[in-house]
């Protein structure tokens, strides 16, 4: 916490200091480029922390500077009805564009450019309205005539206004980071697929992300209003937008301070170089490019670099441990019930009126031959991939039509065949991901406390000496061997205390004592909750060792069900077997 | 152009030490969609300064410009103006560019400075101590509607413009002259900026009968549409008159398009007197090869160099009041012949061209046509 | 030609799977790899490919090495790969898949006599075929052309047995015009059937080998742990 | 409605589809096989479209902007490949960043070397043909018929060549098209310049009915954009496709509202395919 404060005094007091050192008239200067920055600020925090490209952003920002020059015309300078109306439009666009984002991510559009594409037509259509309606907007020649914020002198008071936003606005987004929400948004761009496993929904996520960086946009674009005494279709046209990008990127959309820095930096640069360089556009575009090639981190991953070297970083203290609450997943009740379930993939039907019934408790294995439909029928039961016939049921509740994040919620958790862990995140933050998961709620998104919950499993496994996860916390995932990853994603699995289990190949690519440590972590977790858990495996041995019951599948269809020595003596099973398949 | 802009950037570097000088700011746009009339309206500077200096300077002493690029968004181009104005310290300033950046100069000026704005623009500014030598709608038209009646037999008119403020504000000038003149509006339509595709305004210019355009897209889309109305053969249906469009506008458009295409404008190159001759010879030999093609938009910065001159002499200093209490019929010359500010706005001589050659040859002109704009 | 592995390392980036591996495989020879799933039999047969980078040792082919070509250059020198995943080109014909390998007309329509339910299908989009004609498609492709050096990465999952049996004599074949044959197989039959050699593989390499003389189901079994 | 005025509104409108498959066709070629979204396309097309103002300047004889065409817009790609392109196969935000980078500097490089000003390309042929009783511009009759033809062309050529199943091949399975044999780098370079010649040739086929200044691409680059995401990205038949409903819907549009409606509606429309079919109306595959 400290170097926050740190960093955000470091930030006032230096933005502070600039009237005072080079003018009134620096100061206003300055300004602008400040309120830039704020508005990319909002594209970096979407774009770095997000992980998708806003490439519309001076909608909001247009939308704000509009909105507040009407409100400003409107109410002549009473500052808290003008606080309060600007707050207001910062909350509005905020709603708008997470209506927005949570419309397209619901579909099947991913992070990729087709989101980026719809914000950049958005803010296309903005603009030729703002260009076509003078009744509302002033028209190409811009919307005037009204007075400054609280009357407050764009060359003086208006400044430390600005300022005060601007150290708002880096102060929450640097606390976001280190808050629940900051991680389950680092978790949405190192691997989606184990955020919605754990029972967030991405969409939703990136919602709100959106929706944060349009209302910085917005509040930025406010005081634009204000600062400029005129608000032009520039201020919401697909020019600005761009810049915004740029600045994004070359100051570092993975840091609060990158965009602010690129934003300052680039205008006030081209402010000055405009006038006597014939080639400024060249090179602020050629020093784009080179960032977008050599430096994806733009210059604050430089400068983060360079500290990092100087040895001026801090180690977190780590604060003890707290229970956590209880989870929604251990509530869950019910045994699951697969009942004719059909799913045909690129014209290949892979599961085949399948039928399966799990114990409510006990220990499943499911084998069969590769391409027998095993994996599959775990996707279908998350929802991964849709079913076209047949009913998935949990008790008296059927999955059908419900999304992947909300399985947990349904005592339901999965281990990948490969292990997704999130490999950007150190051993300890995929741990406090899952410790959140099916617990978390509301508000605790914004309250550091959660973050240290501990849950009764991954407690456990801590403190088990043979799990090779308590030595390396702060290490990050995507250095860990495969084995270790195994033990991760099974940590993570369990974390929810979930009351359905479903591991695939668990074993994969382990030494024999791995393989029998994870036989006997999957039996005490069993035995300590009572839950069901299902396992898909190749490795007879692992088979013997764990399964109450056993279930072969065949070409998308339940062969045989009963004990390992039973299915062994079938008839069926020794005829799919006798091609020389295990 | 290369050793213009060099010059200038080591008279602005050197700026702080060269007091006994009048500092001028001139607004230019070098990039943007504007950028084209970058070089010529630059060079027209440079030869009005050399002109002011010549006949004496400014109250005495010699002036000096001082350059900022305004082809950029308003938020952008005030920064440059204030720079100017606050750290340059420039005492003045003329300015050639779009209605939004002179809203956002006037509005952070405040008349505390004295501003010529000298680009055709759509009337109506009537800010403090700004002053405008720009060509309006009431003079391009006013004049020459009811001579084109005459002489060519126009009485149809089909208005087609770019959609914001300058083209509606034109056409609704265009509306009353034209009524005035005895003829019939027959259609009035807007595009938006940037439009490439004119198929369906051409379809509907054919039926409806017109046999006068007027044209008041601006830049490519002028290009774009005058290059499709000849290939339909509209020409022979229709004369053009446009009030922007210029000579770099006509290269565009080439000369196998131009047929029966008229321009309304202070300006031209063509323009038959002895000081648009000296002009365009004078540009030759200081630029050289780099003499950009003369023009109305480039050329209007001359104008308004010279009236902020005879202002400033007229009043003996800069100072916003002081010129304010005397500007009303101050008079100076330029290419395009002598000009009297009559309130903030100058009447002046308005020629009509034809482009159907290629080049624009003027028809005929009109003289001290006043600017149609009242100020309360 | 002889394909020699010299003590090669390479994996998923920083994910090794192997370290200083060796094997040959010699001119002639059917050589076998068994072991259990996630033991690298896929990621031998990238290495080899050149689809993973080699970050060690050597790969010679005939004595040459190859080690540092790029996959395109090793596919042109010889070595061909039917992978165990994404064995045919989904969007292409039947037709056009066997094209794309350099496979003559007549090689074409030898091969579509061999598997009937490839000629039955030479118009038909591959994706469209169901998992075990893909594979056999995918074969096909592999026995087409020139390769000197054929990695066969489960060609018999979800195939007929006899189709197996077709494929168990193309590849038969293909030894004896000279071929060196590496076989990633699962199905104990038929490697008790062709192999010449085979080695199991685990998790830290190589444990042991069994040659053609000692090749019996039992011990094979044994290797895979079932 | 007249059938006269029929007659036209079907030309205009065949001839809208034409110019933006014409427009669109490098920009679909390069992101169907590259997945890379070319942001500089529409400064290839400005730079091809150069071409006969340079050839006219210097003097040489009209058929001579083909190979100057080529072989100016040929040598930019080959250099930006080398340069930008080839780094960023697998990155699709870089390399929608990093040819915008590209589109700023050919734009700013244009405007240095070519000046600001507008250029007028002469039509090679003036005239105009009687359609029933309809006159129609000859070149554009002729640049239709040029772009029929050259579609029908590259799909035979894209489906029957050699060259056209390995690019197809790429497109399938890159790992297994280098496991053929198939120089997948090399071709991925080959397929990026020849997208970028198409978007020159589109340029010089167009530049007599445009308005040819350095920052012209952007309005290329943006239709070209929404007639790949109406039609689905990356198929011929799909460009044709988005071309007929984009063009057919503005046409339509300018014709009975506004060109303002028409404008506005393709942008809805294009939020709308995006949003609810991001695959296009023609599905790939």
């Amino acid at each position: 916490m400290g170097s926050i404060v740190t960093v955000n005094l470091a930030l006032a007091a230096g933005l502070l200091l600039v009237p005072w050192l080079g003018g009134d008239f620096l100061a206003w200067q300055i300004g602008l480029f400040l309120l830039y920055g704020v508005a990319a600020q909002g594209v970096g925090f979407a774009w770095g922390r997000g992980g998708f490209l806003p490439l519309g952003n001076a909608l909001f920002f247009g939308l704000g500077a509009y909105g507040a020059a009407a409100v400003l015309k409107a109410t002549e300078g009473a500052l808290w009805v003008n606080l309060a109306a600007m707050a207001l439009i910062a909350l509005l666009c905020a709603a708008l564009a997470f209506g927005i984002a949570l419309l397209l991510f619901r579909g099947r559009m991913g992070s990729g450019p087709g989101f980026s594409l719809v914000t950049l037509a958005l803010v296309l259509i903005a603009a030729q309205i703002a260009e076509t309606t003078p009744a509302l907007t002033g028209g190409f020649n811009g919307f005037s005539g009204y007075p400054p914020l609280a009357g407050l002198d764009p060359f003086g008071g208006l400044y430390p206004v600005i300022v005060a936003l601007v150290v708002a606005v880096t102060l929450s987004l640097t606390l976001i980071e280190r808050l629940p929400a900051g991680l389950i948004l680092r978790g949405l761009v190192a691997q989606e697929e184990r955020l919605e496993l754990l029972g967030f929904a991405p969409h939703r996520v990136k919602a709100w992300a959106f929706a944060g960086s349009a209302g910085i946009g917005a509040l930025a674009g406010s005081l634009y209003a204000s600062h400029q005494g005129i608000v032009t279709p520039q201020a919401i046209g697909f020019m600005l937008s761009a810049e915004l990008v740029i600045w994004a990127a070359v100051g570092g959309r993975f840091s609060p301070l990158g965009p602010l820095l690129g934003a300052v930096a680039i205008g006030w640069a081209s402010s000055a170089l405009r006038d006597t360089v014939a080639w400024w556009e060249v090179g602020v575009a050629a020093v784009f490019l080179l960032v977008v090639l050599l430096q994806p981190g733009g210059a604050m991953d430089l400068i983060h670099r360079g500290i990092a070297r100087l040895g001026l970083t801090r180690r977190r203290r780590d604060a003890p441990p707290l229970p956590a609450p209880p989870s929604r997943a251990a509530a869950a009740r019910g045994p699951l019930r697969l009942c004719d379930v059909g799913l045909s993939a690129g014209g290949i039907r892979i599961l085949d009126r399948l039928s399966l019934a799990l114990p409510e408790a006990g220990i499943l294995c499911v084998i069969g031959p590769n391409g027998a439909g095993k994996t599959t029928m775990l996707n279908a039961v998350t929802a991964r991939l849709p079913v076209q016939s047949g009913q998935i049921t949990l008790g008296a509740v059927s999955l059908g039509g419900k999304a992947t994040w909300q399985m947990l919620d349904h005592g339901i958790a999965r281990k990948m065949q490969i292990p997704t862990v999130f490999g950007a995140l150190t051993l300890r933050e995929n741990l406090q991901l899952a410790a959140l998961a099916g617990r978390m709620r509301g508000l605790d998104a914004l309250r550091p406390s959660p973050l240290r919950w501990q849950t009764p499993p991954v407690a456990r496994l801590l403190a088990d000496p043979e799990v090779p996860l308590a030595a390396g916390l702060d290490k990050d995932a995507g250095h860990l061997p495969q084995g270790h990853r195994q033990f991760l994603e099974l940590a993570m699995t369990l974390s929810p205390e979930p009351r359905l289990v479903m591991l695939d190949e668990p074993a994969a690519g382990m030494s024999p004592a791995e393989t029998q440590l994870m036989v006997r972590l999957a039996r005490d977790y069993q035995q300590q909750t009572g839950a069901a858990i299902v396992v898909i495996e190749h490795d007879m041995h692992l088979v013997d060792a764990l399964a109450d019951e056993v279930a072969v599948l065949h070409q998308g269809r339940t062969l045989a069900t009963g004990s390992l020595a039973e299915v062994r003596r079938d008839p069926l099973v020794a005829a799919v077997y006798a091609g020389g398949h295990k | 152009m290369k050793r213009l802009l060099i010059s200038t950037a080591i008279a602005g570097l050197m700026g702080g030490t060269a007091l006994a000088e009048v500092r001028i700011g001139v607004l230019v746009p070098d990039s943007g969609p504007a950028g084209l009339f970058g070089p010529s309206a630059r060079q027209a500077a440079a030869l009005a300064a050399e002109d002011i200096n010549a006949a004496g300077g400014i109250n005495g002493e010699p002036v000096e410009l001082i350059f900022a690029d305004v082809g950029v968004p308003p938020a952008q181009a005030v920064q440059a103006v204030q720079r100017l104005w606050r750290s340059d310290g420039v005492q003045g300033f003329v300015g050639m560019h779009d209605s939004a950046v002179r809203a956002a100069i006037t509005g952070q000026l405040r008349g505390q400075l004295p501003y010529v704005y000298t680009a055709v623009y759509e009337g109506g500014e009537c800010a403090t101590g700004t002053y405008v030598t720009g060509e309006t709608p009431a003079q391009q038209l006013a004049p020459v509607i009811p001579w084109l009646a005459e002489n060519e037999g126009v009485s149809r008119w089909y208005l087609i413009g770019n959609d914001y403020n300058w083209p509606r504000d034109t056409n609704a000038a265009a509306q009353e002259i034209i009524a005035a003149s005895g003829g019939t509006v027959v259609g009035e339509e807007y595009v938006p900026l940037g439009a490439s595709d004119f198929d369906a305004s051409l379809g509907r210019i054919r039926s409806s009968g017109a046999d006068a355009v007027l044209v008041t897209l601006v830049g490519g889309d002028s290009v774009g549409f005058n290059i499709a109305y000849s290939a339909f053969g509209l020409d022979q249906q229709a004369l053009r008159l446009g009030t922007l469009i210029e000579e770099n506008t006509l290269a565009g458009i080439g000369s196998a398009n131009a047929n029966r295409l008229f321009a309304s404008m202070g300006y031209f190159a063509g323009i038959d007197s002895d000081a648009a001759r000296d002009y365009a010879a004078r540009l030759g030999a200081t630029f050289g090869s780099d003499a950009a093609q003369p023009n109305g938009m480039g050329e209007s910065i001359y104008d308004g160099l010279m009236l902020l001159a005879a202002l400033s002499n007229a009043a003996g200093s800069l100072d916003a009041a002081a010129v304010a209490a005397v500007a009303d019929g101050t008079a100076f010359s330029s290419p395009r012949g002598e000009a009297v500010l009559d309130g903030n706005h100058v009447a002046q001589t308005i020629f009509l061209a034809d482009g159907s050659s290629g080049a624009f040859e003027v028809v005929t002109r009109f003289d001290s046509v006043p600017s149609g704009v009242t100020c309360p | 030609m002889t394909l020699q592995l010299e003590a090669i390392t390479g994996g998923y980036g920083d994910t090794l799977v192997h370290r200083d591996l060796s094997l040959a495989l010699p001119a002639g020879q059917i050589t076998a790899i068994v072991g259990r799933n996630g033991t690298g039999k896929t990621t031998l047969a990238r290495l080899i490919a050149g689809e993973l980078p080699l970050q060690g040792g050597a790969i010679r082919l005939a004595g040459y090495e190859i080690g540092g070509l790029p996959a395109h250059a090793r596919a042109r020198r010889g070595i061909v790969t039917m992978p165990q995943t994404g064995m045919v080109f989904d969007t292409l014909s039947v037709r056009e898949n066997l094209h794309l390998t350099g496979g003559t007309p007549d090689q074409i329509a030898r091969i579509a006599q061999t598997f009937p339910r490839l000629g039955e299908r030479m118009a038909q989009r591959a994706g469209s075929m169901s998992g075990g004609e893909r594979k056999i498609l995918g074969f096909a492709r592999a026995m087409l052309g020139n390769g000197k050096v054929l990695v066969l990465d489960e060609p018999s999952e979800g195939v007929q047995p006899e189709n197996i049996q077709r494929m168990q004599a193309e590849i038969t074949a293909r030894k004896a015009a000279g071929a060196a044959i590496l076989l990633l197989e699962q199905n104990v039959s038929m490697i008790v059937s062709i192999a010449d050699r085979v080695h199991a593989l685990d998790t830290k390499g190589f444990t042991f080998t069994l040659e053609r003389a000692d090749i019996a189901r039992e011990a094979v079994l044994a290797a895979l742990e079932i | 409605m007249s059938s006269d005025a029929l007659v036209l509104f079907a030309l205009n409108a065949t001839w809208q589809i034409a110019a933006l498959a014409l427009l669109a066709l490098g920009l679909g070629l390069v992101f169907g096989l590259l997945r890379i979204m070319n942001m500089a396309h529409g400064d290839f097309v400005m730079l091809g479209a150069y071409a006969p103002v340079l050839t006219a300047q210097w003097g040489l004889p009209p058929l001579a902007a083909i190979p100057v065409c080529l072989l100016m817009v040929g040598l930019t790609a080959l250099i930006v490949e080398r340069l930008v392109i080839r780094h960023l196969y697998a990155r699709m935000f870089d390399s929608l960043l990093a040819t915008w980078a590209l589109s700023i500097l050919m734009r700013e490089g244009a405007e240095l070397a070519f000046g600001p000003q507008f250029r007028n390309v002469p039509l090679p042929f003036e005239g105009v043909t009687q359609i029933g009783t309809v006159g129609y511009p000859s070149y554009r009759l002729l640049v239709i018929g040029l772009v029929a033809a050259g579609f029908l062309a590259l799909w035979l050529w894209y489906r029957r060549s050699l060259t056209g199943l390995k690019l197809r091949a790429m497109v399938d399975n890159p790992t297994l098209a280098e496991g053929a044999g198939i120089n997948t780098a090399r071709l991925s370079a080959g397929a990026f310049v020849a997208g970028c010649l198409l978007a020159g040739l589109a340029g010089l086929l167009l530049a007599p009915t445009l308005s040819v200044y350095p920052g012209m691409g952007l309005d290329a680059l943006i239709r070209s954009f929404f007639t790949l995401i109406v039609g689905g990205l990356g198929t011929l038949e799909g460009l044709a496709v988005g071309a007929a409903v984009i063009g057919g819907l503005q046409a339509g549009l300018s014709a009975y509202l506004s060109q303002t409606a028409g404008y506005l509606g393709v942008l809805i429309l294009a939020i709308l395919f995006l949003w609810r079919r991001p695959d296009g109306l023609y599905r790939h595959r």
